[in-house]
């Protein structure tokens, strides 16, 4: 296991109307992987992201971010925030210019670059997430999932080698949804880290390298996609389910339908609809 | 969102009408105001303090939190009344022994006074005290701006602290410059909003038969007339055992 | 800057309250009619209300280090007027008040009169004249949220010299007193104020002429 | 086939940026049953709902409520939305007053009735959510979940014959939905009928009697679940899917693993899994 980028140790916070949000959490982040935080509403989900970005300061515990310990003054703070974005649920709650263009180089611009860099980052940012064509409309103008890309864009912008996603995938179709994705899969390519939070058990299953389950403020249980997902019980005590795939390759395989490795489960749809398929063509061959 | 608010909620006291702590700490303020201020303010401390922690089961912690920040406005302030500024000859400072009785006075008023309407804020959602506006004579229609304010405040409170988040996560206070232009942004954006918000919720009340008056059923809180006379009789005992002190000090 | 609760002497409470209470009536009858003529205006003033409470809680980036809110005063009443500011700065107060624990229920009135009278009808009165007297928009904002804040914090001062008359040189010296420590403190806030409600203003009438069309209701139409 | 309650005939909106919304669109509702609207984002679900409540009156077209064409009047759009609640998406656009009782009487008064009968209303529509505990909590300091139910008991306690709801699930975690979803089906037991806009394909698929497929403003297909959903091409042009389950089972049926009838095929995880046991027990005996 390679060192972590991002490593959370015993992470407590209580929100000022005495709210206990996280108490005593622990999280390793692998670079170059995606991993989701997984948990019911109330699970401290946001909280947790806002302290990996360092936004919010922990009662007690530590973030380390490529094993230093930050500090929460001005310059450490900014220099966290180049290397770790923060995407947060709401897009209305992150776009401020008038148009496209103009919101996405407000992160660039404020980490001091000129203006031909930032031109250059946001026409590389649109690109990336496939709305260059949007560049000259007016942010009020666009759709919901447009609206969701470009708040991405805008952090994409700004180059930093985790993203972090709250919720990306709410309230975006399933035409969305793939198309918002694909679009991450492309940014992981490059090398950037992936964390997203979600209450979507089919979605963190179907996408996620690792997953972390969240409940009560702390991680129940981290490890890769099926390990984390494998007990059903702890599923069902985080006020989550297993994924709808898994149940049902799992219960092909028990009633000796199907075969496939605990390495290689499918994952989607199409995955387990193709290995029945293949099944079906062996059995007749 | 607020610690007040969320005790002002879930108190001992919640249940009973707001009418009797309204009587207790308007009894106390007013008796502050008209009765001799060295001996009347520590009582009224005394009894609002017991009154907040013992009898609405407000932690003490919370109520020094309740009055950390006032009381800091009043060290930085009160001082300022313990000096005195001679303008005849050239500009100078003095201690005056006179400007340091008053400062005394104030201190003990003000925290007398603070003591009076932390027990209020701390046991009373502010909707139940602007719901007795009504009776004051204060026109629904206010009444009822004034309670879809208290609604609101929230709801764009949670707005303005996550847009700050996500400014922040963008770098948009790294400089001063930054700061106001990205604070500049916020505050056009949240009046934008707020705006939208309007015409949105005219959308889901008029789909329960909104036609513009707002009313609703109001909570149902007995009034108890025991209670009533026992905080009358209370405030009647601090105001005797006050004056008496006062005319003991001499 | 809000005067704590019971930091003024009753009598000056009692005075400063009955001095609010006429603003306050002539703004409540221009809401009730208001709301009168089209019932919807309810959710748009409570919208505003809301907004500006939020306005005040917000930090105000400062050159010092140290914190401080946006009185708000300027863009309200550029916003919704003067006499509609009236009523709902004394909203935003009382909650303030009894939400955090900022100013208080005996010197509610004296704060009514220099954050939402005073500082408002300053603002308003920069703006208008200078607008007519052909002063670009940004100026004009600059200068009235700028004067407005100023205002608010000298008609503070005021209230406090009249409380409390410096020992030696009385009402004069002590507003000499609290006007300079005010003033020390307060200048560069009202300018970063002032810079903050152009920026909002700009960005308004901007992208945003629809929202001021909206609320232009509140004063008869005033631009 | 009854009578519908609601019938949209023709209906054409433009909103004011000219935007084309619905553009002919045609919608009969069933009465006691539980039609999805179900359409990618765009597709005009939320225009086509507040038509159907009264709130939009349609530059073509009508609505018929109980055969009779409505009018668009004060007394008429009073009456039509005392037969017909809406409930919108986020639920702040509907909670208005500081604590649950007193939000949810609101509708009650506004139809006339005294304090007394409001109260009963409050009472019943917050017990059929099993929400009554929150009676005296503060709306401000409920969770997500909990300000939807609210929303809904607040057009519930107006006994409406139809209750629409725009995107019910949104943003629930699994929990929350279940929850909701176990409502929803108390209140359809009780004679109330149940229309309801989504782009969750698995939600529909699961959980509606009907389904009306949305595209572009129209009506693409309307008919029972399985009929609605068979054509996965008109799907994808729609920006949507097949549902998952649905999927499975097409797949496992064609693959000679499993055998269901079109009239009364497995519609959830648990279903499907309950067959794929089934078989595997006959298999073996």
């Amino acid at each position: 296991m390679s060192d972590p980028i991002l490593l959370a140790e015993g992470l407590e916070y209580a929100y000022p109307d005495a709210v206990m949000a996280l108490q005593g959490l622990n999280l390793r982040v692998q670079p170059g992987r995606r991993l989701a935080l997984l948990g019911a509403n109330g699970s401290g989900k946001t909280t947790l992201l806002l302290h990996l970005n360092g936004t919010l300061r922990p009662a007690r515990g530590q973030v380390r971010l490529d094993g230093q310990i930050l500090g929460y003054d001005r310059a450490a703070r900014l220099a966290w925030r180049s290397r770790v974005g923060l995407v947060l649920q709401d897009p209305e709650d992150q776009l401020f210019s008038a148009t496209v263009a103009q919101d996405v180089s407000f992160g660039p611009l404020n980490q001091g670059l000129s203006d031909a860099e930032a031109r250059t980052r946001v026409d590389e940012a649109l690109a990336s997430l496939r709305i260059a064509h949007l560049a000259g409309r007016p942010t009020h103008a666009l759709s919901f999932g447009q609206k969701k890309r470009v708040a991405i864009a805008g952090i994409l912008a700004m180059r930093p080698a985790v993203v972090i996603l709250d919720e990306p995938t709410a309230g975006l179709d399933p035409h969305g949804v793939a198309h918002l994705l694909g679009a991450l899969r492309h940014l992981q390519d490059s090398g950037t880290t992936l964390v997203f939070s979600t209450h979507d058990v089919d979605l963190a299953y179907a996408w996620a390298d690792d997953i972390a389950i969240l409940g009560a403020g702390r991680v129940l249980r981290q490890g890769t996609a099926v390990e984390a997902l494998a007990d059903s019980n702890l599923l069902g005590s985080a006020h989550l389910r297993t994924p709808t795939i898994l149940a049902l390759a799992t219960a092909l395989r028990d009633s000796g339908d199907l075969e496939w490795s605990d390495a290689q489960p499918p994952r989607t749809q199409g995955e387990l609809v193709e290995l029945i398929r293949q099944r079906s063509v062996h059995a007749r061959n | 969102m607020f610690a007040i608010d969320r005790h002002a909620w879930a108190n001992r006291w919640r249940d009973r009408h707001p009418g009797e702590r309204l009587l207790l700490a308007g009894g106390g303020l007013l008796i502050l105001s008209l009765l001799p201020v060295f001996t009347t303010a520590p009582l009224i401390l005394l009894v609002m303090t017991i009154a907040t922690v013992a009898g609405a089961g407000i932690p003490v912690r919370d109520l020094l939190a309740f009055m950390a920040i006032p009381v800091g406005f009043l060290l930085t302030g009160a001082p300022f009344l313990a000096v005195s500024l001679d303008l005849n000859d050239g500009i100078r400072l003095a201690f005056s022994p006179a400007g340091a009785m008053t400062a005394l006075e104030v201190t003990l008023r003000s925290l007398a006074a603070l003591s009076c309407l932390a027990l209020l804020a701390l046991t009373t959602p502010v909707v139940e005290l602007v719901a007795l506006l009504r009776r004051l004579g204060v026109p629904s229609a206010i009444v009822e701006i004034m309670l879809l304010i208290y609604r609101l405040i929230f709801l764009f409170m949670e707005q303005a602290i996550t847009g700050q988040h996500a400014q922040a996560a963008r770098q948009g206070y790294s400089t001063f410059g930054r700061s106001l232009r990205s604070l500049g942004q916020l505050v056009a954006t949240l009046l934008q909003r707020a705006l939208q918000r309007a015409r949105r919720l005219e959308t889901g009340l008029a789909a329960r038969g909104f036609e513009g008056e707002l009313r609703v059923l109001s909570p149902v809180h007995a009034l108890s007339w025991p209670r009533l006379l026992r905080i009358g009789v209370l405030l009647g005992a601090v105001s005797l055992l006050a004056l008496r002190l006062d005319r003991w000090l001499g | 800057m809000h005067i704590m609760e019971g930091f003024l002497p009753p009598i000056h409470a009692a005075a400063w309250t009955a001095v609010a209470v006429p603003f306050l009536v002539v703004g409540a009858r221009r809401v009730v009619t208001l709301t009168r003529e089209q019932p919807q205006t309810r959710l748009l003033l409570a919208s505003a209300g809301a907004f500006a409470f939020v306005l005040s809680a917000l930090k105000i980036p400062s050159v010092t280090g140290s914190c401080s809110h946006p009185t708000g005063t300027g863009l309200g009443a550029i916003l919704f007027g003067p006499s509609v500011m009236a009523v709902l700065g004394a909203i935003v107060l009382l909650f303030q008040a009894l939400l955090l624990a900022h100013g208080g229920l005996t010197t509610l009135g004296a704060n009514i009169v220099a954050m939402a009278v005073v500082g408002p009808w300053v603002a308003y009165g920069v703006f208008r004249l200078t607008r007519s007297l052909g002063g670009a928009l940004t100026i004009a904002v600059f200068l009235a949220a700028m004067l407005g804040d100023l205002a608010t914090y000298l008609m503070t001062s005021i209230q406090l010299a009249l409380a409390f008359p410096d020992p030696t040189s009385g009402i004069l010296g002590a507003l000499t007193k609290f006007g300079g420590v005010f003033a020390l403190t307060q200048i560069p806030l009202a300018v970063i104020e002032g810079l903050l409600t152009v920026i909002v203003v700009n960005l308004l009438t901007q992208y945003s002429r629809d929202d001021l069309d909206a609320l232009a209701f509140a004063h008869g139409g005033a631009k």
